[in-house]
């Protein structure tokens, strides 16, 4: 799963690894390219980019104009012309005014060209919530990058996949959307290897293995689904955790054996539920496993709702209770 | 023939008050005492506000803060020109304006401290919510503007936004419907040359915001907008323009963030000290007060007593904000739509019973 | 469910019927205006809005300069300031540039300011393949509608349900999005009464009542539906086909009882497959109606690629012989 | 001080050929008769194209198409200053331009026809694919710019544009960047007066497109599109500009969309058949013509003979494209990823074997 270059590891927040990556990647290879909004001097608001400009130089890490459209629409013109840009969306919730540039033209270049052209464009956004930060700045729009074809859609949880997925993002030859998990940004450090190594788009990780239900989570979202594994472990129910890593390309093979195994799904996302990717999983599973199923697939999620202000925020957000409850559900049922 | 002109435009920038409030004499407007001391009032009103609000950022009290620090002048010499009638179309800096035209101080802190409760203005007031989606909000002052175009309505609609949001398709968009359809709209750019980490210089090649006017076919001017006096000037023009249904225009303010970005920036990653300093000897309310102390109008006794004024509103304002009920928590569900979907429903009620998944 | 003013009616086609609600809504309500590109003499680019130029003015019947973002943008001060505007984009693969303003702002005012402000509007827009169009002119794009808080979408299939569709939507007190299936704006025509009525949001209809399986659907696969289910009456398979027209509010008691009755169901819709809409009515009969299902839901969908230019469209676009696929699949399971 | 002119703008048009063809001799460019006689080859060729075009539309043998009658002398102008490593970056009326680049005409045609192999353009040229969502190519041409001056290429970018394009936020946001990031771009707006219905005083209250470059700190020009010279001298300035290193430029060709908007539409609704007389009277290639013949370099002969080449080669295209094998209709799967997913080679499976739900 990883071809690590060196033995050595590092200790490193979710963030960190992402600048690790960043920086890994740009050092093999004078095309990688990184912009956005305070991306340089400033190393972004989250950080994410710190170090980049002093080393890499204004040419190769690019602040530019507030304009999201101007910034992926650039960067198309960028990914043609040769570069490998690595575009940074400030918050996922400023990402509708590029829209237009990712959905009608990112995703669609190399289809609508036969393959004359293609776009290798990776657009990082922090999504989620979690952080008491005004409107807009918590929210998760994986559905709508799910539901349009062309798109990879990548979400880490830990350092070390952060750090690999983004390798293989970057390496990748079509756009991908990587969306990283602000709320856990810092929480927690990790063993992570120095210099390249991939973690493959397409894998989801086998957290925990269980036997009586299977939980499925990706992102921020893992961590309420592995204290719900851990607190239900204690009146010995055997919870499998799946972390997807990769929403497009799914790894349907290990979705599908783990339900096949348990016969209970839960799904964990904080975006709202209606037309959510956990609707996809839901009809997914209704495909390839409905006979095995022993309950109906219980999505947490956020609510079908506006995410809240800082105040009311826990309110929305799964928690280990919720997704307690809903493993609760599956096996009462 | 051949090789013609078809086009020339002008911008010009408005002074009134020098750094030190020495005042240019054939610029000066005529206004009363009390509207001078009015405005200062208002500055200061401003810079308490938002020194207690970093203070209670500080505290915890409320969540990130965006300081207006700097920007009185300009906040002040815009709202000086409006009435509640009037719609403010915030970004989301604005605190000043609103205060101004008469929010109570509670709800802005409330907006920070992450309440919508804070957004519930009173009936009598026509300011929209702070906008967050940099630039977004200029667009629908274009269509304030030309609603009160189309129904006649002597309203003037001000549409506010940050230099970095000029480089927004919003912002493109905007002025030129208002342009077009004759809206009744003032676009009131607080340049503070600063967009979080971003210099005015890195926004555009353009080498002022006003002169994008000359885009849109619409009058645009640039003021010092450290001096209430110009901004009050220019401002007054451009509401009279609009209100007499002559049509949009822009104004670009130039003044200084002070302070961080917000509560959650550092600027000293990215700015120069000097450049801080510099603006410090420009102080906006400084500088009017010299000019009020030279007319005779303002002395340190009304100065320490508006300081004590101001802070004992500012604390009583805190005090109403910390006695506001907590927020029942299933309200954020009730007002999704006039009337809920059964989706809605049916999660309002789980989560009103606490079946939490 | 409707409300006649007079006992007249007249022979439509489903654009007709669009203007003629717009026209008769128009009548009854001055604060109803209309705006977008081409909406003026031209009347729109599928003569939706043909002859409300002459009759109302360009005051109340505006073309705007080309730009989606500044049309709903402004829309929405229009609706705050006291209108009820009717935007049209001109099509829905046109709609992303004005995303930031429907999403950000026209589906949050209402919540955002605790019902301070709302904002009364329609977005239309003509939707879907089958036309022969060029890029971008057949796309369907209701799931990133639903998966948006705030927002009704809309579906009309006939004449009569889009004028009574339409003018429900136009008096909501809330912004809903109106997509119009414009492959059958002409097809055919149906008596609609004249003047005001009401097809109210959120009730599903029934087209053809039926034991053995449920086909659900909306706008255009409509017609694929219907046929299917002739051709299998045939055979004496009994399909039951349910037009939802407003996908939300969405009729959820007629599509539990209709798949309670029958055991199958098959979803149909043109949009791609991947966190499409079918995705969300699969998930929200696992979530109600699992123990009664006796076979997998199966979806009849767009695939999980970028529309095709016109000489491969119909490959695409289900038609009805893939929509009895689906059926005899949940049949023969 | 206190009242400054801080910026002064002018647009300037250019026009070297008048409407019967009598030249400004001062600013005539001096050209070969080769170039001249080249430039009017493209015309013509360009008009051969459109007029079998349309007819193939009528006969159902391509689709919907837009046609750029009239404008071929803004679209031979630009081109004449391009070689096959500048970037071309149109809109969806630019195929006059491909063809003058050397793409071949009948990809032109089965892209019309709805066939997406239409956009493989030949490996030696640098030609994008038709851009449909108004405006939004403008960015790519940004982005393509700046790719060229961090290489450090002496390639030039041109993006291609409408009148109406200009409204779209792309065009402001692309613009502005070009300006900030030094982009080896030229903007060439093709202002056709038309954006389908909507003229183009309705498009913006600014009096040109050309003075909207002032608001990016980069040059602008209008030239009388439907005359070659003078847009081939100012497109010749602009790309020499751009190729040089020192930055963007923003060009507004005025000329006439002289049919209807596509073949879907139905000019009649809304134009004033005298406004159509008066730019007939003008038509790009009778000038030209008259040019040429009064500078001795063309004939009636050279007419007619180059009339019938080009139809020769124009219905020798349609044979290419005609003798295309039909697409696998398995290929739409095919070309959505570099390697595809699963659910998209389960879904291609399917479809490739008839089991088509
Ligand atoms: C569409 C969008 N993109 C990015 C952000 C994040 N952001 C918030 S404020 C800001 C800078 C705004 O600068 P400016 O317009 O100059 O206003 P100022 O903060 O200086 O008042 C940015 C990038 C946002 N809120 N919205
Ligand atoms: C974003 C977007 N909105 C609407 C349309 C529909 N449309 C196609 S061409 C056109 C008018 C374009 O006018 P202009 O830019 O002047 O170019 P012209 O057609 O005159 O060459 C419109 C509205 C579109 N293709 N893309
Ligand atoms: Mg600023
Ligand atoms: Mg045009």
């Amino acid at each position: 799963m990883s071809a690590r270059t060196t033995d050595k590891t590092q200790k490193l927040t979710l963030v960190q690894a992402v600048t690790d990556a960043l920086q890994c990647a740009m050092r093999e290879d004078p095309s990688i390219i990184v912009l956005g909004e305070d991306v340089g001097l400033n190393g972004g608001v989250f950080r994410a980019t710190d170090g980049l400009f002093k080393e890499f130089g204004a040419d190769r890490v690019i602040d530019t104009p507030l304009a999201e459209n101007g910034i992926v629409g650039s960067a198309i013109g960028l990914a043609i012309g040769g570069f490998r840009p690595v575009a940074e969306i400030q918050f996922t919730g400023f990402v509708y005014p590029a829209v237009n540039q990712i959905f009608a033209h990112a995703a669609r270049y190399r289809n609508r060209t036969r393959g004359r052209y293609h776009v290798p464009l990776v657009v990082r956004m922090p999504y989620g919530g979690g952080i008491h930060a005004p409107e807009h700045h918590s929210e998760s729009y994986e559905a709508l990058m799910v539901n349009t074809p062309g798109l990879q859609v990548v979400i880490p949880s830990t350092p070390y996949d952060a750090k690999g997925l983004l390798i293989s993002a970057i390496q990748n030859n079509d756009p991908v959307i990587f969306m990283e998990p602000k709320k856990i940004y810092r929480s927690f450090r990790e063993d992570v290897p120095e210099g390249v190594y991939h973690v493959p788009l397409g894998k989801a990780n086998v957290v925990k293995e269980g036997r009586d239900v299977t939980v499925v989570s990706y992102g921020a979202m893992m961590r309420p689904s592995l204290e719900a594994q851990e607190f239900l472990a204690r009146e010995n129910i055997s919870v499998e955790v799946i972390d997807l890593r990769s929403l497009v390309p799914l790894d349907i093979d290990t979705l599908i054996a783990s339900v096949t195994k348990t016969g209970r799904l839960v799904v964990v996302h904080e975006a709202p539920r209606s037309c959510g990717f956990g609707a996809e999983l839901t009809a997914l599973v209704n495909d390839k496993a409905l006979v095995h199923l022993l309950a109906p697939v219980e999505r947490v999620t956020g609510y079908d709702t506006i995410f809240p202000y800082a105040i009311l925020e826990h309110h929305y957000l799964p928690d280990r209770e919720r997704v307690v409850a809903g493993i609760r559900k599956t096996l009462d049922f | 023939m051949p090789r013609q002109v078809i086009f020339e435009g002008r911008i010009e920038n408005l002074s009134i008050l020098d750094k030190d409030g020495q005042v240019d004499k054939k610029l000066e407007p005529k206004l009363t005492r009390d509207q001078l001391t009015g405005m200062y009032r208002l500055m200061v009103m401003m810079r308490k506000f938002d020194e207690k609000a970093l203070n209670l950022q500080r505290q915890g009290r409320i969540g990130t803060y965006g300081s207006l620090r700097g920007q009185e002048a300009a906040q002040a010499g815009i709202a000086f020109n409006l009435t509640k009638t009037d719609w403010v179309v915030p970004s989301f800096r604005e605190h000043g304006v609103m205060m101004a035209l008469g929010l109570p101080m509670h709800l802005i802190y409330a907006y920070w401290k992450g309440d919508e409760r804070g957004n519930i203005v009173p009936p009598d007031l026509r300011i929209l919510p702070a906008s967050v989606p940099v630039g977004s909000q200029l667009v629908h002052a274009a269509g304030l503007g030309m609603a009160m175009r189309l129904k006649d309505e002597p309203s003037v609609v001000v549409g506010f936004a940050g230099d970095g949001a000029t480089s927004e398709g919003d912002f493109h968009e905007a002025l030129n419907f208002a342009g077009v359809f004759n809206a009744r709209t003032v676009f009131f750019i607080q340049n503070n040359q600063w967009a979080i980490s971003v210099p005015r210089k890195r926004q555009t090649a353009a080498e002022s915001i006003a002169q994008k006017a000359l885009a849109y076919g619409i009058p645009g001017i640039q003021v010092d907008g450290n001096d209430v006096l110009a901004v009050y000037a220019a401002s007054k023009a451009a509401v009279e323009h609009a209100r007499s249904g002559k049509g949009a225009s822009l104004i670009e303010a130039v003044t200084y963030r002070m302070g961080d970005h917000t509560t959650a920036d550092d600027q000293k990653r990215y700015r120069d000290p000097d450049d801080i300093a510099y603006w410090l000897a420009r102080d906006p309310i400084d500088r009017f007060r010299k000019y009020l102390v030279s007319k005779k109008m303002w002395t340190d006794d009304n100065d320490a007593a508006l300081a004590a004024e101001m802070t004992a509103m500012v604390e009583d304002e805190v005090k109403k904000l910390e006695s506001m009920p907590a927020p029942t928590p299933v309200e954020f569900f009730d007002h999704m739509y006039e009337t809920l979907p059964w989706n809605l429903r049916e999660q309002r009620e789980a989560f009103a019973q606490g079946d939490r998944s």
